[in-house]
């Protein structure tokens, strides 16, 4: 089964078989450049892999737009394109390059809108402001486009809902 | 002590440990604190409906209000910290300045009254010797403040400070204190009974801040000589003296490059970053404390209060380093513990805790303790690598980063340090060096994951498939090329 | 310190704690021992392999096996703890024994040599003094063995044992020692470096046993005194210096009512009870033996090791004490570990983690430190009221009941007083009072935990459905009754 | 809903209507006595209750024929008899009276067989002996009965496998 896997914004094009069973050596080609690796499940999320003779802890959660690594403490942003991807409902991946949705991280409250729905921003503009915890936290478009939907100032937000899509 | 422990909770907190540890446990309201934890009114209910003897006010919320206090004393429950006369006469930085001052406390030499014009501003300043710094008198956080290191700059700083004052409190008065260049933060444990004995418990070197918020305490300090811990000891012990301290509390102070301190304030309650004492000492404060507010006397005299090793505390938050330290709830669905020698973890959640977003996002706090400073930062160090907290974000990394500066380690902290330092050590998280084993991994863990199915993975909580989707799917490969 | 570790693994252990934390874990073999862990030649193989300076042996397996040792040194692989020739000297019974002799270390009055009839062994018992132990000169497991309080009882008890020796070990030849009642085991720590330096870290005393194995153990021992400790120390530390030896060792002796002390064995390696001298030492003892293994000078002094506070340490197996201590394997379901100060716990277990029925079921170590013996008992009861483990049996009421004895508390233990008083700890685990609240409690979990569906309860680790089943019931019931 | 529920061997009638939120006052009665208590599940098996002004801490394990409850390490055995449980697949508890299904307890090896198939046994009567982990145990019948099935000496056995049937 092929892959495309983005890895800390690099691509790489990955081989890969399920395994059989659990804690067996799973072997699989990184760019072309094979790999044997022993993994098991320790709990959802996470992995102990032994690789190159190391010992790695892996978690994996899932974060806005991909998965977010963690091997050793080391952090790794990934997204998955996998070629059954339609099938599985894997899709989200697809869409970093059509519409984007930004949700609230949090429970929170939209204090600042600092652009109009409509309007054409650049990737990294802030789009708003969310206040939690006494805090502000300034919500940036990923990506150069058109503010298609909005929340307005003042709202209250739950975690999750959405607060801007970008097209 | 065999003591039956009632907890109070807010709707927020129904799930949190202190609920779930305690001998008993009563609701004090809704989710807002003002609603729930500060109603002095509740909580004298629930403690004469349970029937407490004693009350301890924590280290959050009511702890240094005196009414809480005074209202234990007129319900004949016993508060357990010093008497709402004592928390007055120091819970005022105005008051306590003013005691501070009686007792012989050394003060950051200044005006303390406000200054009438800029010419005696640069007289008074030559007076003190410069650097000096213009405060105003209505003032607080930084607002009308500025730094002031020559002459020729007073002119500009005064008009400066002068109107930021005037926008910001209405009152452009202000007044000139010695300016302090790169001060530690170092505390003194106190520790009074009702018998008039006081003692102090040396001293926690807490310089690691973060705008004003302590990220890393120690004890002993780096820079600590015995004869500064003594003089420290007794500055703090005579202003509790004077104070009529009772019961633990910790007094503050700035510490120069030349070891000079000044006074800064007393905290009238127990600190977070109690445990550093607890493990240089041996003593169990909260223990202490209790039997204090039972009228015992302390068990042990100045003479007999021994130092030995080195502890350090870092706390840990539910927040994001990375994204200008935003505070990231949510549910922790997994968390891994330390152990080993020396390792304390006081922390207050558990796999499948929702870390809400209505009070501090504070976890917990990792205390090491070690024959010298560098032992107990290498176990520090080891420590938080074991410490594994996923669902929500932590501040462990850049913990961990902090904990290998070399400045860090080389004991060359001050209160604005960490402010200072943090670009570095922000970008030094990001441009580690590739790690191709490591990104193996995490491509292995990303596929694993993603076959374990998606659904799954939206449920909250260590959520376990019947089977794994990865063992399944192996399983249909196998089937399909037998075939 | 900065050392890499490298951890080897059976393949019952893939998922144990110490592969996981482990910078490097390569396999030694299948589940069973002979296969993995006491294949000497794969060890080496993996240490070759991963460029290893040195190995530690831990406590199980081969940790006493001199060939273990000489296949480190043929390596060039530090080894650490003693020599193999040190090892050997002192591994075996017979040969410790003589050893201790020569220098000096109180021995159990006895004859050694086989007796030639029942004559003799009244001349000699006489000698001694009653009550006396006849013992198989093959012997071993107690088979051949017989106490003998008076002349009178002297013809049966010969008969019994020497038919039994002769039934058991073909080798009816019986020897007599002076019998120790109700002796207490107390166990010297010593610590040696490559320069001929030679400490004792004080006692651990491990009275409290089940069939020879220790369930719980402390430093210091209730009954110690400053000079029946120097006296043990120096006899410990004169045999370690007649063997040879170096690193980390521990000489075991009976102690009587009296305080006369018995050398017993010597254990070539660190023990599973060595946190308790860690804690009151505040020594780190696995750090000090790898740095005499690199041929460091001990950094202290005997004068310079202090001993400060209590410390107290039980072992948490899986097993059912109400079922004659069966072993509990299965999988750890949840798991809540203890914390505050004083509090240790070293375990190697997690949710999710299965417990295997190929090894020790030792779950961990739960150590307790406090100012005094009453406040680390305190404190060890605390937190095993706060450890909590489910899917797995475990011995902790077992051991919140022998915390709580008033003979335990008391000190009042010998090495055959637990077994003697579990029929009463386990009834009394039985026959507690009714506890109304308790049983309404758990009335109510059972309902909703049955609520929570079947299905799920049937998968293994921490199985958490999307949707709470008593939840949907709950809006099910809901619907119903707006109708 | 009326449940008949035998704990630590007493038999209740508990009236119980489930709660709509977690976290809510939860009323049910006990023979006839009317129990208010606030109930929240931490985890699958694990919850805490405040009753009575107690903070208890409840876990609940399957145990054989039963749920293993512990409260705050208070032990309780208890056996639900849910009116509804055919439908629910609960019926175990059912089964008690009748036929008695004995299951290995962990991986093990059977050592000694003690009665013969067929044989009248008496509640209390030792069946077998298992090993495992180099100890031994007997397994015991639960009734008087007729043993109708029965593992075999120096048979390994798997946790869960049926080592014998008591009818």
């Amino acid at each position: 089964m092929k892959y495309e896997i983005t890895i800390n914004g690099a691509r790489r094009c990955v081989e890969f078989t399920p395994p059989k069973n659990e804690g067996l050596r799973v072997a699989f080609t990184v760019d072309g450049r094979p790999v044997e690796a022993d993994a098991i499940r320790i709990s959802r999320g996470a992995y102990s892999i032994l690789h190159g003779g190391r010992s790695l802890e892996v978690t994996v959660e899932e974060a806005s737009g991909g998965l977010l690594l963690r091997v050793n403490g080391r952090e790794f942003q990934a997204k998955i394109f996998d070629p059954r991807s339609w099938r599985r409902g894997h899709g989200a991946g697809i869409e970093l390059e059509g519409r984007q949705q930004l949700v609230a991280p949090m429970p929170g409250k939209i204090v600042r809108v600092l652009v109009a729905a409509g309007e054409k921003v650049s990737a990294g503009q802030g789009l708003l402001v969310i206040e939690a915890m006494k805090m502000q936290n300034e919500i940036r478009s990923p990506k150069s486009g058109t503010v298609e939907k909005l929340a307005k100032e003042g709202q209250t937000v739950n975690a999750g809902e959405v607060l801007a899509v970008v097209v | 002590m065999g003591i039956v422990s009632v907890a109070v909770f807010s709707d927020a907190d129904r799930a949190a440990l202190h609920v779930r540890l305690a001998d008993e446990a009563f609701r004090a309201g809704p989710a807002p604190s003002r609603e729930s934890y500060l109603r002095i009114d509740k909580l004298m209910e629930i403690a004469r409906h349970a029937g407490c003897d004693a009350l301890h006010p924590g280290y959050g919320f009511l702890a240094e209000n005196p009414e809480l206090a005074r209202a234990c004393a007129s319900n004949n429950i016993a508060f357990i910290g010093p008497s709402p006369e004592a928390m007055e006469r120091l819970g005022s930085k105005t008051a306590a300045r003013q005691l501070a001052a009686r007792a012989g406390v050394p003060m950051v030499p200044g005006t303390k009254e406000p200054i009438e014009n800029l010419n005696g501003a640069g007289t008074i300043a030559r007076k003190l010797g410069y650097p000096v710094l213009l405060k105003a008198v209505a003032g607080g956080g930084g607002k009308g403040m500025r730094a002031v290191s020559a002459d020729a700059e007073m002119g500009a700083a005064w008009r400066d400070a002068a109107s930021e004052a005037q926008n910001a409190f209405g009152d452009a008065r202000l007044y000139l204190e010695k300016y302090v260049d790169r001060p530690r933060h170092i505390e003194i444990q106190i520790l009074g009974d009702a018998h008039g004995r006081i003692v102090h418990l040396g001293e926690r070197e807490c310089s690691v801040q973060r705008r004003h918020q302590k990220v890393i305490e120690e004890s002993p300090s780096p820079i600590m000589t015995p004869d500064l811990r003594r003089a420290m000891g007794e500055a703090a012990v005579r202003l509790a003296k004077d104070a009529g301290y009772v019961n633990a509390g910790t007094v503050e102070f700035l510490v120069d490059a030349q070891r000079n301190f000044y006074f800064l304030e007393v905290n009238t309650r127990l600190q977070v970053e109690h445990p550093v004492t607890e493990m240089v000492t041996g003593l169990d404060l909260v223990k202490l404390q209790i039997r204090v507010a039972a009228g015992e006397p302390l068990p042990f005299s100045q003479d007999q209060v021994k130092l030995s090793g080195h502890a350090v505390e870092c706390r840990l938050y539910a927040e994001d380093p990375a994204n200008q330290f935003f505070p990231s709830p949510g549910t922790i669905l997994s968390r891994r513990a330390p152990s080993g020698p020396g390792i304390r973890l006081d922390d207050g959640v558990y796999e499948g805790f929702t870390v809400s977003t209505e009070y501090d996002p504070m976890l917990g706090k990792l205390i090491s303790w070690g024959e010298d400073r560098a032992e107990a930062i290498a176990r520090l160090r080891r420590g938080l690598a074991e410490y594994s907290v996923t669902g929500i974000k932590t501040n462990a990394e850049l913990l961990l980063g902090i904990l290998r500066d070399p400045e860090f380690l080389g004991g060359e902290i001050y209160t604005r340090w960490l402010d200072e330092r943090l670009p570095r050590l922000l970008s030094g998280m990001q441009t580690q060096e590739r790690d191709a084993i490591a990104e193996d991994a995490a491509i292995l863990a990303a596929l694993l994951h993603s076959l374990d199915g998606k659904d799954a993975a939206a449920t909250n909580g260590a959520a376990t498939e019947t089977e794994s989707r990865w063992k399944r799917e192996g399983r249909f490969e196998q089937i399909d090329r037998s075939e």
